[in-house]
């Protein structure tokens, strides 16, 4: 049974609908992430779960109780903010305890599981400073003690590592993964990163304009994205969208692609039986880490096409090479071995692997 | 702008606050506005009424005699025309008054963020104190250097010596807003090859609306509401209209008009309770920007 | 907040042009800070020099050492002006910030009528005490005011005599005090509240606490430099309120409301006591600077 | 053009009135009138504008001034000079020494005086009088007996304006009262302490006390022509006010002895503390001199003298002004004052700055006003009265 | 010869020195990024290049001219801020033509540049909007053409990308890399991220606390890092250091690892020769995607290294899985194929690619 469930939210603010119908479910230790390009309402959502924002209409569900009428503090739910949200005349210790403060927690418990927290987070040291005389990294510690001294039922997270540099970023990520796996929390977590996504989901949400995109694992958002919103907004950079048309029918079907006749490839595996019809016009989607340089290409895969193809630009990012090629007018881009060595101007031979190719209808957007 | 609480899931007991809250508030709004309530009503008033009622009664026949009267023909001393050359002699000093130092405090505040130099701090500290020193110290010598300049008992020395007291307050406001205005602005415009001059009028200048109106507000009501140097610098047909006031009102022998007092009063508020009024928004918003540290 | 230098600060080889760019900041500060200089800091000199004179009805320049510091100390009415200034103060301050942090926090529950309230609020401080004083003495006056008004209404045994009473008249003062300037201190509150972080406010909500504990313990010490920043203006006007207590009551009954303001002014001007007069000044000042250059300094300092 | 500016605080009602007389009368020997109006408190204002005028170095024409003050001014060689006008118009002569006293420094004419106003009245309401006996009283407890037959009507027995110089208004009339001409020039004049302090001065302050018992509650701050207005109403019985006084009483349509009644501060018959407008002539340069001499001159034109101050309340500060279109207060008025002249009992006021330099004048008005208000008792007056007095002079 | 030099730059702030003694050559169309942690220094020394800061000592040369001496405005330099430093009460066309106009270039002519750059820009349609109303990305694109329409010697560009979100980015920076490559422009470029500098320069300086470490193409500093910093600064994940001791000499020297005689590993084609010696304590630095599941492993590398370890947490992000294990108490991090699934607790068979594995002396902290 789930733990949390959103059913049929709906909030508009002023005259414009900002959650259009979400349907959500989440199971008790599990971590949903929120993502979607700004503006799409993931902190609305946040807020409506946390009970900031009264809701037009839809019922928020924990436990198995609808929480719709509760005030905030009564819902159990510690939120960390983007800015963290220290109180900035209060020292760590007081920001830490304030809740269970607020909550008439004798002093000295309050005392003791604030050391507790404090432990957890390797913050011990700090507690006797303010907020302003601690770093970035520290105070998003600070404000993770904050919502864990409290041992909510639900922790909301609304983009907690956006003001972090990518350095301290991947740490803290990992720090924060690392707590979900030691307390089997359950979290909900607002981020616009995808590999913040990928990395700390065990459900991502994908959100566009107040409507829900598609729920699912990391895996399944990212190898099987429901639409080429999902699929464009998902990993960086981003999947190639190939213009094919569908050869040949039923087993025999194959997918021409770049408009050229003799550059065939078999139908991926990933496309549901029949979905096809012949001479359908296709997008396939092929991620940068599936086109390689042919030295790199899976052996375990099933089925790579060699193509070649003009090179329009490099990126090398020290740990692997983007190359940019043009085929039939369009570009797409290949992750390829660091030491692969081709410039903008040469002809490069690419692997296509196929096995995780994906296939939208051009029209709805929609995956076959 | 929205409010620092923010509309919450809220229990029942919701509705009674808020029925509080503006209760609250508007009983104290009666209760702010009652002196300006009193004055208006009074101006409406006969005389005859004003002595024997109550002061907080309504007029029962309404009338703007008293206004015409305190406008147009009031005596002040031996000139029976009202106070209306007196409210030009006010516009004639505040405007250029606020004008030159709000433009001053603008250069100083300016210099003293993005053209920073040693001392930078002493200097504004300076400034900054120069707005607590007490008016009535500086009277006297004051008039000499006055005297001396040769613009004693004219606006233009009336203009002067706001500008100078008012250039603290004018050189604080703008610092502060301007201390959150980026440099890299500044050193873009350098780069662009804008001179010193050139980046104060076209880069700063123009995004400085909210401040200048806290400026302007603010500077506006003080030398208006002057009365004391506009006493002492100023003489007879060329004093500000709180001198002229103050000569119709606190006039020690005759019938106290009072309606007349409180039109010519409310004449004399207009200007300032005007400018309240509709810049009061931005400046709340001003004081934002930059006049509080929040 | 880095420093923008010009270039053309430190290097050995300039021409003229790039010279005058270096002054040029220097220079258009220049004009303000001398008047500064001259109209500020010359005239306190000048009146500290007067204090050591026996100047009357005009400054005399012929020193006299501390003659006019013992006579300011042996005044009975400096005492009550000084007793007075700290009754005021302390009223004037203190009510003036709770009445404005008050009503900033009223307005700030999402008033729909916000920008009706906010101008009648702050009106007072638009108009002078010349224009309102009539008025207020009215009200304050049992005959006329309040008091009156009570009367008429029926509730007999009402008394509001304060005004011309002399224990009680400065309370009349600190009264108008309130009602001119609380509604700029709430402005300023207000600016205040709207700067914080509304996050901070929804932790706290989540936190647990209700919204009497989210003013006391989270916005309230927030707001600490917007306590001072009133502090500082409050305290500027206490110490130079003058307009006030002349249009209340020209420092009556008996001397019941002097305060070093209209003490200042009656020894220098009507009483022919310059040099008392400018003594009088002279502490004033150093009053204003002990509150004032801690809060400079402080102010000052903390940015780097 | 020629142009006088005249700093003067009559800035409305009859005042100005009368002194549109003087501007017209100059108008016709072609000098326009600069007006520098300054009200509030009895010229306060007005002495501090004088002083920014006068630092700046461009002191008014005339200033309207009083007492002391022209001395202190005259003393610091900022005054003009008056001597030749004076010389040919004969003023030493129709101009009381008392007067001259002032109007004169270091023997040279330097203010031409207005008038001559006498504090030492009793105004009282002739209905109330008649109801009360009538009896016009002849010393202090007499006014104490007519001010509780008063009581017994239902009206305020003494209206009363509680500000610093109408306190000392009255304070000096009942100095002048209990202990005669001779305390009041020991006390006030020579300023003895002992006399400052003595029984004599215990019985004053006792007094005052008493009277204060008299006072409506709202005494406190009021202008005198709210307390004279108490009396013509018939709200109040009397008020101890200067011959100002009768201005407010004849501009509400009331006649002298039918309506009010008009007499000496009980016990102060043939003495007159006096206080009299004049106007000091400042040193302008030679070119403005023409005119402030057309101006000087206008002053003490006899015709200008009585239209003036038969609106004014007062009587002319020339002795040779016929006095038969004054009434009959002014009539009184004229008469005592001449006599006072002649027996040496026209002596100055305190409280309108005709007996004391400011700063003493000043130190007097706080003890009073504090005992009036019951913020000192009589015993700590006593003793801080002679102290005030020391430290101020 | 080179286009621009500085010349043993020093600069004080206060009593700080912030920059000390810095040397740096960049050619005429060479695209050089500076890469340190905050503070180091990056943007005082593009500031000092700028002259918008005097200098202590030192020189700056722009094509044979010492301009240590000139206004801001005469060194023909464009700059690009953070914060773009849009005029904000200017339109968009406004902003473009200032500086022109502030050099007095007649209208027309300042409309016609303008044009012309907002075409290569693709900023036409904006011309009339004020900053305010323009996405993050527009006015990065308003902000460089600014610097475009001078046609300067020189482009400063002080963390031009941070203030976009990732995907924007990603776009942006390829912007950069084709104007760059369109232009011939000589560029200086302040960045903290890894990626922008390896993919953009052509040479990169690596700065720390005021001063040099490092000054290489992107391909040297991300594999032969000259010292710890830069291993460490450069990449994310951050470089694995594993604790090693030479064992054996010449050409028979191998490394063991983890504190365990049985794992011994060939030295690296990197080290200088005869630069280890028998016994010697070194960290032999490899970058997680050196370390791989055994079915990536290049079958191109020299020197495959097959170990086993116990996995601590993995990381898919969707193109790849973190994988981090620990061997001898001491953790490292591998980048496998997104479809290899293990999970904490599991042991793993890794294969370590020791080509590009580089060795540095635990005391100084340098590359051997
Ligand atoms: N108080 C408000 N009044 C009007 N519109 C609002 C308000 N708050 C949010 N919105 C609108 O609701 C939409 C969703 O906002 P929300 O803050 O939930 O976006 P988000 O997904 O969190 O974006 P971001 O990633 O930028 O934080 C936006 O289009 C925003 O403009
Ligand atoms: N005006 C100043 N006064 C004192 N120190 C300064 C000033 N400006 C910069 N610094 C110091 O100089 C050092 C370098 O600053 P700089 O801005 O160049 O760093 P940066 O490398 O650009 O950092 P970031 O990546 O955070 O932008 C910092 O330690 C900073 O504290
Ligand atoms: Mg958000
Ligand atoms: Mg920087």
């Amino acid at each position: 049974m789930s733990f949390l469930e959103i059913r049929n939210l709906r909030k508009k603010i002023g005259n414009v609908e900002v959650l259009k119908g979400i349907d959500i479910e989440l199971e008790k230790g599990g971590f949903l992430v929120l993502v979607g390009p700004s503006g799409c309402g993931k902190s609305t959502l946040l807020n409506a779960i946390a009970g900031l924002l009264p809701l037009t209409s839809g019922d928020i569900v924990i436990d198995g109780q609808v929480v719709n009428d509760l005030h905030p503090s009564q819902r159990d739910i510690a939120m960390v903010f983007q800015s963290y949200a220290l109180y900035p005349n209060m020292t760590v210790e007081e920001n830490i305890a304030f809740a269970l403060e607020m909550r008439g927690v004798p002093k000295d418990e309050r005392a003791a599981a604030v050391k507790v927290a404090a432990k957890t987070l390797q913050i011990e040291h700090l507690l006797t400073r303010r907020p302003s005389q601690l770093s970035g990294g520290q105070r998003q510690r600070v404000a993770m003690g904050r919502a864990l001294v409290r041992k909510p039922r639900v922790f909301l997270f609304d983009e907690p590592l956006s003001n972090l540099d990518a350095k301290l970023r991947v740490e803290v990520r990992a720090e924060i993964k690392s707590l979900h796996q030691n307390t089997h929390a359950t979290i909900v977590y607002v981020t616009h990163d995808q590999i913040e996504a990928m990395t700390l989901a065990t459900k991502i949400v994908v959100l566009k304009e107040g409507t829900v995109q598609q729920i699912g694992t990391p895996a399944e958002i990212y190898n099987l994205p429901a639409n080429l919103f999902v699929a464009d907004f998902m990993g960086s950079p981003a999947m190639n969208m190939l213009d094919g048309k569908v050869v040949g029918t039923g087993a025999e079907a194959r997918i021409s692609l770049f408009g050229d006749q003799s550059i065939t490839v078999p139908v991926p595996p990933t496309v549901a039986a029949g979905a096809l019809s012949e001479g359908q016009s296709v997008l396939l989607g092929l991620r940068p880490e599936a086109i390689t340089d042919t030295g790199l290409a899976d052996p375990q895969a099933r089925s790579v096409t060699q193509i070649e193809a003009p090179v329009i630009m490099t990126e090398p990012t020290g740990s692997d090479t983007f190359v940019t090629a043009e085929l039939g007018g369009k570009h797409f881009t290949a992750r390829t071995r660091a030491e692969v060595s081709c410039q903008a101007g040469d002809t490069f031979r690419f692997a296509f692997n196929l096995d995780k190719a994906v296939v939208f209808d051009p029209q709805s957007g929609l995956r076959l | 702008m929205s409010g620092a609480v923010q509309e919450t899931v809220s229990g029942g007991s919701a509705k009674t606050a808020r029925v509080v809250i503006y209760g609250l508030l508007i009983l104290l709004a009666a209760i702010y506005l009652l002196p300006l309530y009193v004055m208006l009503t009074t101006s409406l008033k006969s005389l005859d009424e004003i002595r024997g009622g109550d002061m907080l009664s309504l007029p029962s026949s309404p009338s703007i005699a008293a206004w015409t009267k305190a406008w147009g023909e009031a005596c002040i001393g031996v000139t029976c025309t009202g106070i209306k050359g007196y409210f030009w002699n006010s516009i004639k000093m505040v405007v250029p008054a606020v004008i030159i130092s709000t433009l001053l405090g603008a250069l100083n505040g300016y210099v003293l963020t993005k053209w920073r130099f040693p001392g930078h701090k002493i200097i504004f500290g300076m400034m900054l104190f120069a707005c607590f020193i007490p008016f009535q110290a500086v009277l006297i010598p004051m008039a000499r250097m006055l005297g001396m300049m040769g613009i004693a008992n004219t606006t233009t020395g009336l203009v002067f010596v706001h500008v100078i007291y008012g250039l603290g307050f004018t050189t604080l406001f703008f610092r502060n807003y301007y201390e959150a205005f980026p440099d890299e602005l500044i050193k873009a415009a350098m780069m662009d090859g804008a001179g010193f001059f050139r980046i104060f009028w076209r880069i700063l200048l123009p995004t400085s609306g909210p401040i200048i109106v806290v400026t302007v507000i603010y500077q506006f009501t003080n030398i208006w509401n002057d009365f004391l140097f506009g006493v002492s610098f100023s003489s007879g047909g060329s004093s500000p209209m709180t001198v002229a006031l103050n000569n119709l009102v606190a006039s020690s022998t005759g019938v106290k008009e009072y309606n007349v007092d409180m039109a010519a009063a409310v004449f004399a508020a207009l200007p300032t309770l005007f400018v309240y009024i509709v810049a009061g928004r931005y400046f709340v918003r001003g004081l934002m920007a930059g006049a509080v540290k929040g | 907040m880095t420093t923008i230098e010009p270039a053309t600060a430190s290097p050995p080889r300039r021409n003229f042009a790039d010279s005058l760019r270096g002054w040029l900041p220097k220079l258009v500060l220049a004009p303000s800070f001398a008047v500064i200089l001259l109209f500020v800091y010359g005239f306190i000199l000048w009146t500290v020099y007067l204090s050591f004179t026996n100047s009357r009805i005009l400054p005399v320049y012929k020193l006299v050492g501390f003659d006019a510091y013992v006579r300011l100390w042996s005044q009975p009415n400096w005492y009550m002006a000084m007793k007075n200034l700290a009754i005021f103060g302390v009223l004037y301050i203190g009510i003036c910030i709770s009445i404005g942090l008050g009503l900033a926090i009223l307005m700030d529950q999402r008033i729909r009528a916000e920008g009706i309230l906010r101008p009648i609020f702050l009106y007072p401080m638009a108009l002078s005490f010349v224009v309102t004083g009539t008025a207020w003495k009215w009200f304050l006056n049992p005959g006329l005011g309040i008091e009156n008004t009570m009367h008429n209404l029926g509730w007999e045994s009402f008394k509001f005599d304060w005004l011309v009473n002399p224990d009680m008249a400065i309370y009349t003062v600190v009264i108008a005090g309130v009602w001119q300037a609380s509604g700029f201190v709430m402005a300023m509150f207000l600016a205040g509240l709207r700067g914080i972080d509304g996050e901070i406010i929804k932790a706290a909500q989540i936190d647990g606490a209700p919204l009497t504990k989210i003013y006391r313990r989270i916005i309230i010490p927030m707001l600490r430099p917007v306590f001072l920043s009133a502090f500082i203006v409050l305290a500027h006007m206490a110490i130079k309120s003058y307009d006030l207590v002349i249009a209340l009551t020209g420092g009556g009954p008996g001397n019941a409301t002097e305060l070093p303001s209209t003490f200042m002014y009656s020894y220098t001007f009507t009483r022919s006591q310059m040099a008392v007069g400018s003594a009088s000044a002279v502490m004033m000042l150093m009053g204003i600077t002990a509150i004032i250059v801690p809060y400079l300094y402080s102010e000052l300092r903390e940015k780097r | 053009a020629e142009e006088v500016e005249v700093l003067h605080w009559w800035t409305a009602g009859g005042e100005a009135a009368a002194l549109n007389v003087l501007k017209e009368n100059l108008a016709k020997e072609g000098v326009s009138w600069k007006d520098m109006p300054v009200a509030g408190g009895s010229g306060v204002q007005a002495m501090t504008a004088l002083r920014a005028r006068v630092t700046s170095g461009d002191p008014p024409t005339a200033v309207q001034m009083l007492g002391f003050d022209i001395r202190d001014w005259a003393e610091q060689g900022v005054v003009g000079n008056l001597d030749e006008l004076a010389e040919k118009q004969g003023w030493a002569k129709v101009i009381p020494e008392a007067l001259q006293a002032f109007s004169k420094y270091d023997d040279h004419w330097i203010a031409a005086p207005v008038n001559v106003h006498s504090t030492n009245w009793l105004w009282l309401n002739k209905a109330a009088f008649d109801k009360a006996g009538g009896k016009e009283p002849a010393n202090i407890e007499e006014l104490i007996a007519l001010l509780d037959k008063f009581k017994e009507q239902g009206l305020t027995p003494l209206a009363h304006g509680g500000q610093p110089w109408q306190d000392g208004t009255l304070w000096e009339s009942v100095v002048l009262s209990t202990g005669g001409m001779d305390f009041y020039k020991k006390a006030v004049i020579d300023l003895d302490p002992a006399a400052l302090s003595g029984d004599q001065m215990k019985q004053v302050f006792d007094t005052m006390s008493k009277l204060r018992t008299y006072f409506d509650p709202n005494f406190s701050g009021r202008d005198w022509n709210l307390s004279t207005a108490l009396v013509i109403e018939g709200k109040a019985g009397a008020q101890q006010m200067g011959d100002w006084s009768k201005g407010e009483w004849l501009r509400a349509d009331k006649k002298p002895g039918t309506d009010f009644v008009c007499m000496r501060f009980p016990g102060t018959q043939g003495n007159v503390l006096f206080n009299a407008d004049q106007f000091v002539m400042f040193d302008v340069g030679e070119e403005k001199r023409d005119a402030q001499m057309k101006l000087a001159s206008a002053v003490e034109d006899p015709a200008f003298q009585i239209a003036f101050n038969t609106v004014k309340g007062s009587v002319p500060a020339r002795t040779d002004v016929p006095g038969d279109q004054f009434d009959d207060c002014g009539k009184k008025g004229i008469k005592d004052v001449a006599d006072a002249a002649k027996a040496g009992t026209l002596v100055g006021s305190l409280a309108h700055g005709y007996a004391q330099p400011g700063a003493v004048k000043e130190a007097v008005f706080d003890v009073i006003t504090q005992h009036l208000n019951g913020q000192i008792d009589t015993a700590t007056a006593l003793k801080r009265l002679p102290e005030a007095v020391a430290a101020a002079k």
